[in-house]
C-alpha cells in the first residue's frame, strides 16, 4: 500500500515548479555541494568517496590474473557493479539484488565501458596466457537521492587513481592504471512536470521519469537510460542535453584536481 | 558495442550493407496476435531473423498483498531468452542483462497502460525471445504492447520498440547481428506512434550529438513504419482499425 | 485456499464418464488434433513447434564441445530440460523450478536417453579429449493440457531434424545428428473415475492420478511415471498400455513425415 | 540405467547373481519403529546395505495459509541423502532428483493417508538416506508409511516401496548397486499390500511387455514379504497387531 | 509471535534452580547418558552415531582427492559442516542453512581444526598436485537439546576410526586416518539464573546464554563461543571452564574405547 | 589461525612488535558519530587500518509479523564485508563467516539494548566493512553500539570489541593482519565497560588456560581506553557525557 505522503509531497512540488523554485531552494540545473576524496582504503588498488549532498558512495578498485578469453588473447577486463545494500536507506532491504541495484551498476558500467577509457589491450601481461581483471565496486551508504550520479564519480575516480599491483603478483612493477578519459554521467528527473537536474531525495519520491546520461571528454554519448514511468519529447531531450554538457565538464575538473596526489 | 569495427568491412562500396539495406532501411517485420490459446492476450513479431513472443494476464488480484497499489495496478514484466534462442545456449534463469532489460521494458509500458483503471490489480506481461539476431529488448516491447492490446488492457497509444545504431563511423537503422556485434554504438527507443513520445531509451557506444539526432530521426520513421504493421495485424484479428 | 470451480467441474466430468462421454466431447482413447513443424528457429541447430489441443511447445537443440568424463573417454552427453514458465499459463509462477516443472523435464529426458536413440559414442570428436553435449531445451508455451507428451514429441522431433554444427567449431562438417528410434510418450490421466488419454485443461484440474508410458520402436517401455495423488490397479495399467501402443505408433509417424525436409 | 551391460557378468553360470541371491529374491530387510525421540513418529529401514531413516510431525496448522486446504491435510514430504550416503560425497541441498523424488512420494502417500481427516493442517514427512546402496526411493517410502503409522496417522493402507529389474536379460528382483549401475532396466513400485493397489510406479531402461508383467509379479511378491516385517515392527512396539 | 509455553518453563526452571535442582532430577553439571557407536554406515570411510538424551546425530566422513593450493603445496584440508535439517524438530524448516545451522557446524570444525589434530602435511600425496580432502558432515536427526556436544563427539569419534580409501583412488593402500588428539566439546547455558552443563531441550528453551569450550588432550582451549542473548562475568567463566575440564576428560575416554574396533 | 608459526618472526628481540607496538599496546583508535545522513544513527570506526561504518534504522514496525516478539523489540544485524576491503576481492553476497558473525554480533548487541522499550518492533544495523586488516569483527561491534547510541536507543551499557592472541608462544593485544596470519590464537571479546561483563566471546587455536586469563586481562584494559574515545566520540557531537 503506497504512503500518502509521497503524495502530499507531489503536490508541494509542483506548487514550486509553478514558480520555477525546487523543495531545497537550488535552482533547476544546480549541483547540490560534491565533495570527493580518493586513496582512502587500505586493500582497495584504487578507491574514492563521494559526498554528495546526503548521498555518501565508496568506490573501490581490485585487480585480479586472469586468462583470456581465446578469441581475445591480449584483451583483459573491466567489471564494474553496484551494490544497493540495506545499510544505504531504511528503504532498502536485505536480499539478492534488486532490479534498481542492478540497472544502477549497469548503467554505471556502460558509462566507463563505452568511454573506451580504458584500453583492453593495455591490460595484457602474456598474450593467450595472463591479462589482468579490473573489478571496480561500488557501494552506496547513504541515499540522499541521485545516487547514479555520484556513483559514476566515485567509479571514475577510483579508476583514474588506481595502482596497478603488479609487485603482489609477481608481473612486474607497480604502476598507476592508465585511463585515457574521464566519462561523467549527469541524471535529469520529472518532478513538478518538469525536468531538474541532480534530484535530491524528495524529488526521487514522485517516481517519475529520470533521464541519465554519460558525457566523455569530447561531449559524446557514451550511454544513455530512461528509467522510470513517464514519457518525454524530443526536445526535452535536447534541453536537458545542454546542461548535461555543462555539468559533466565541471566535475570532470573536480576529478582532474585529485589525481596525482 | 566492441571496439573491433576497424577490422570488419560492414558497408559495402555503394554504401549499402552487408545485407543490401539501405542505411535507413529497417529489416522484415511481422506481426501476429492471438497465438497462445492460455493467455488473455498474446501476439508474435519476427523482425529479421528474431522471434519474440508474449502473452499478458489479467487484470487479477495483485498478491502479496503489499505489492498493491491502491489507486492504479502493477505491470509484472519479465523478458526472457529461451535456452537455445542464442548462438551459444544460455543457462536457463534470469540474468542481470533480463533483469535490466525487464525493467525498463516495465517502466515503458506503465507509461502508456492505463493503470489507474485496475487499482490493487496486477498485469502479468511474459515475454519469451525464442530467436535472438540483435534488437530482442525491441522485438518484445513492440510484442508487448501488440500482447497487452489483444487482451483488451486500454492504452494511450502503442509502443514501437526500434533502434538504430553506429557502424563505420555511418548511422544506420536497425542493426542486425553483425552489426551490432562490430558496430560502434546502439540506441534503442521505445516510441509512441501517435503522440511522438519517447517512453523507452537506452545507449551505449559513442554517438556524437550530431549523430544522435540522425540515430533518433530514423528510429521515428521506423516507428511510424511498424506502427501500420501493429494496426494491420490487429484488425486482421478484429477486423477493423487499432485497438 | 481451493477455489470450488474445480469440484463443480469434477462432479460435470464424473457425471459425463458415466455417459461414457468427455467434456470436450472426444472419445475415451481420443486424442486432440497435433500439428507439428520443425526447423523454425534461428540459432537452434534443432527445433520443433509442437500445436497440441490448445497447448504449445517448443523445443530447441544445442551443441557445445565438452571433456568427456575420464571414465568414459568416447561418450558424448545428453541432457534435456524443461521449463514451465509463466508464459504458458496464469497458474505458474516466477521462481526457481517448480517439483513439476523438474518432473516434466526428467520424465522427457528418461524417455529419450533410455531408449537408447542417441548412440553416446557417435558423440565423440577425439576419445578422451572432446566430445559433443546435446542440450534439447523445452520451452512451453501455452499449457492446455496434457503437455507431457507435447514435451516429448517437441523434444524427439528437434532432435531427429537436428544438424550438428561442426564447422562452426571447426571440428569437421556440419551433418545431421544420427538418431536411431523414436521414442514416443502417452499419457493418461484419471477423470471421471476412470482413466483417459491424452486429457485436456478442465480434465486435468481434477487432480486424479496421471500415468506417463514412453515407448519405443519396438514397443519396449523405456519410462514409466505415475504422478499425483491416486492407486490403479495393474489391470487398469494393461488396458492403457495397449492404448498407448496404437497411438505412439501413430505419433511416430508424423514425427518421421518431417524429417529430411 | 547405463548402457554397458554386456561387459559385466552380473548372474553366475548357476542363475544366482553375484551375492548368491535368486533372481527373484530380495535383500534382508529390518525395520524399527519410535527410533527418533524428537518425532512424533520414526522408522528406520535397512534393505542390504541401504539405510532410511524418517521422522513424521504434525498433523500441525498449515501456514503460510495459501498452502492450507479447506477439506484436507497437505503433506509435505522431503526425500534428502545424507552427504556420506553415497560413494562420492553429495553436496548439502536439494537436487533435482531428489525434488523429483520428494513429488512422487509425497503423491504415493497422499493415496493412502486419510487427509481429510484433518482439514487446513500439514503433516510433514522427512526421509533421510544415512547409506544408499540402490533402491533408497523405495526403502524411503516404506520408511514413511512406518512413521506415519508410528505417529498414529490414519491410512487407508500401508505402502510398501520394491523395484526389479533387469540384468544381462534377465528380470530380477530388487537390484542392488553393481546390477543397478550395469543393470537394462528398473522398476521401483509403491504397493498397498492389502488393496493390491499401485500408488507409486516409476520405470527406466528397457522393459518389453512381458517383462514389465514378470518384474511387477516380483514386486508384488516381495511386497507380501517386506508387510509382514512391518507388521512385526509395529507389533514390536505396540505389543499387537497392524496399526 | 512467541508462545507463552516457554514463559511458564522458565519460571519453573527459575524455581528449581533456587532449589540447585534441574527439570529433569540432574545435577547442575550432571551429563545426561552417552551411548557412541562407530562405523555403521556404507559408504561412508568414518562414520560415527551419538545417542545423548534425546538427541540422535551421525557424522559421516568422506575423502576426496583435490590439487592443494598453489601456496600450501603438501597440505590436504578438512572441512566439517553440520546440517541443522527438519528432520530433526518440528522447530527446523527447510530451506538455505540457518544462521543456527552455520554456527554449529563453524564451532564443531574450530575445535577440531585448531586443535591441530590432523596434520595437514600427513594428508599430501604428491606434493603440489594431490593431496586428501577430507569432509566430516554431521547430520542432526533428533533435537533433544545440547547438540553442539554430541555434534562434536561424532565429529571426532567417526575422524579417529575412518580409513583412508586410497585404494579405491588408486594412491597406495588403505590406511587408517591419522588423528593425533580428541577434542571434546562442553556447552554450558544459563538456566534458572545460573550456568547448568549439558542443557536439555526445556532448559534451552529459555533462549540465554550458552557457552561452548572446546579443550584439547592437554586440557588447552581450541575454541569458545558464547551464543544467544545474555551477559556473563569472567568468574562464571571460570567456574564452568574446571567443570569442562572433567567432563571432556571422561568423553575422550569414551571415544577411546570405540577405536581399534 | 594458521600453523606455520614457526617460520615467521612476529617479535623483534627487544620484546616489541613488528610494528613498534609493546605485547600490551593496541593500535590507534578513532571514532566518529553521525557520519550517514541517511541513517537514524550511524558510527564510523577506524582501528589500524581497519575500517568499520554502521548505519541504525528504527525502531520500526517489524514484519512480516511472525518476527515480531509481543514484549520486546528485535534486533536485524548485518555485518558485510565490502568486496575491496580484502587483500583479494571478495564476491558480494552473505558468506557463511558473515553469517555467523552477524548471528553472534546480535545477540552481543540484544544482551545490552534496552529491546523490551520498543514491543512488536524492530532495530536494523547494517555494518560494513571498508577496509579489513584483522579484528573487523570487533571493530564492528564497537562501531553498532556507537551507531545506536547515535540513534538514540537505550542502552544498559556500550559494548567494546578487542581482541588479545597469542604469537611466538607469546600473549599479545590487537592483532593486526601479519599477526593473525600466522599467529597461534585470537581471542575476540565484547566487553561491557561499566558492568564488567562479557556478552561476545569466541576464541580460536591454542591457548593455556594461563594464557587464556592473561589475554582476557589485556582485553579489559583495552577495552577501558576504547571506551574513553568513545564517550568522547558522543560528546564531539552531543556536547557533553555519555549517551
Amino acid at each position: 500500500m503506497v504512503a500518502p505522503v509521497p503524495n502530499l509531497l507531489r503536490q508541494e512540488i509542483q506548487r514550486l515548479a509553478a514558480q520555477d523554485k525546487r523543495i531545497d531552494g537550488r535552482g533547476r540545473w544546480e549541483r547540490r555541494s560534491v565533495d570527493l576524496e580518493v586513496g582512502l582504503l587500505y586493500n582497495a588498488e584504487g578507491s574514492a568517496k563521494v559526498t554528495w549532498g546526503d548521498t555518501v558512495v565508496y568506490a573501490g578498485v581490485k585487480f585480479e590474473l586472469r586468462t583470456p578469453w581465446p578469441d581475445r588473447p591480449t584483451q583483459g577486463s573491466l567489471m564494474c557493479g553496484a551494490e544497493l545494500r540495506p545499510v544505504a536507506h531504511v528503504k532498502y532491504e536485505p536480499g539478492p539484488p534488486s532490479p534498481e541495484s542492478i540497472e544502477l551498476g549497469r548503467v554505471v558500467d556502460r558509462g566507463i565501458r563505452e568511454s573506451g577509457c580504458i584500453d583492453m589491450d593495455s591490460l595484457c601481461i602474456v598474450p593467450g596466457e595472463k591479462v589482468w581483471g579490473v573489478m571496480i565496486d561500488i557501494h552506496v551508504m547513504s541515499d540522499g537521492g541521485n545516487i547514479f550520479d555520484a556513483c559514476g564519480l566515485a567509479a571514475i575516480a577510483a579508476l583514474r587513481t588506481a595502482i596497478v599491483p603488479a609487485e603482489r603478483f609477481d608481473v612486474g612493477e607497480d604502476h598507476v592504471l592508465a585511463v585515457s578519459s574521464t566519462p561523467i554521467m549527469a541524471s535529469f528527473t520529472r518532478a513538478g512536470g518538469r525536468f531538474v537536474y541532480d534530484p535530491c531525495e524528495d524529488e526521487e519520491l514522485g517516481g517519475d521519469e529520470r533521464i541519465h546520461i554519460t558525457l566523455g571528454d569530447k561531449e559524446h554519448l557514451h550511454s544513455l537510460q530512461k528509467g522510470l514511468k513517464g514519457a518525454f519529447t524530443p526536445a526535452e531531450f535536447a534541453e536537458i542535453l545542454e546542461v548535461a554538457r555543462t555539468q559533466c565538464a565541471e566535475l570532470r575538473d573536480l576529478v582532474a584536481s585529485k589525481e596525482g596526489n | 558495442m566492441m571496439g573491433g569495427y576497424g577490422d570488419v568491412q560492414l558497408l559495402k562500396e555503394d554504401g549499402t550493407r552487408l545485407d543490401g539495406r539501405a542505411v535507413d532501411e529497417m529489416r522484415p517485420v511481422e506481426i501476429k496476435v492471438g497465438v497462445l490459446p492460455a493467455a488473455q492476450g498474446s501476439a508474435w513479431v519476427k523482425q529479421g531473423l528474431n522471434v519474440a513472443v508474449c502473452a499478458v494476464y489479467g487484470p487479477m488480484e495483485a498478491h502479496p498483498r503489499k505489492i498493491q497499489r491502491q489507486d492504479r495496478a502493477v505491470l509484472d514484466v519479465r523478458y526472457n531468452m529461451a535456452p537455445f534462442s542464442t548462438g551459444e545456449r544460455i543457462r536457463p534463469g534470469f540474468n542481470r542483462r533480463a533483469r535490466e532489460i525487464s525493467k525498463v521494458t516495465a517502466e515503458a509500458l506503465e507509461s502508456v497502460v492505463l493503470l489507474e483503471r485496475y487499482p490493487r490489480s496486477k498485469i502479468r506481461v511474459e515475454i519469451e525471445i525464442l530467436a535472438a539476431e540483435a534488437g530482442t529488448r525491441c522485438a518484445g516491447i513492440t510484442a508487448a504492447s501488440m500482447a497487452l492490446a489483444d487482451a483488451g488492457i486500454p492504452m494511450r497509444d502503442l509502443v514501437v520498440g526500434i533502434a538504430s545504431g553506429k557502424i563505420q563511423d555511418t548511422v544506420v537503422l536497425d542493426l542486425d547481428k553483425a552489426e551490432d556485434n562490430y558496430g560502434q554504438a546502439d540506441l534503442p527507443a521505445g516510441i509512441c506512434p501517435n503522440t511522438g513520445e519517447l517512453v523507452f531509451l537506452q545507449m551505449d557506444g559513442d554517438l556524437s550529438i550530431e549523430e544522435y539526432n540522425l540515430a533518433m530521426e530514423y528510429n521515428f520513421k521506423a516507428a511510424a513504419e511498424i506502427h501500420e504493421i501493429m494496426v494491420a495485424a490487429l484488425a486482421a484479428k478484429y477486423g477493423g482499425g487499432e485497438a
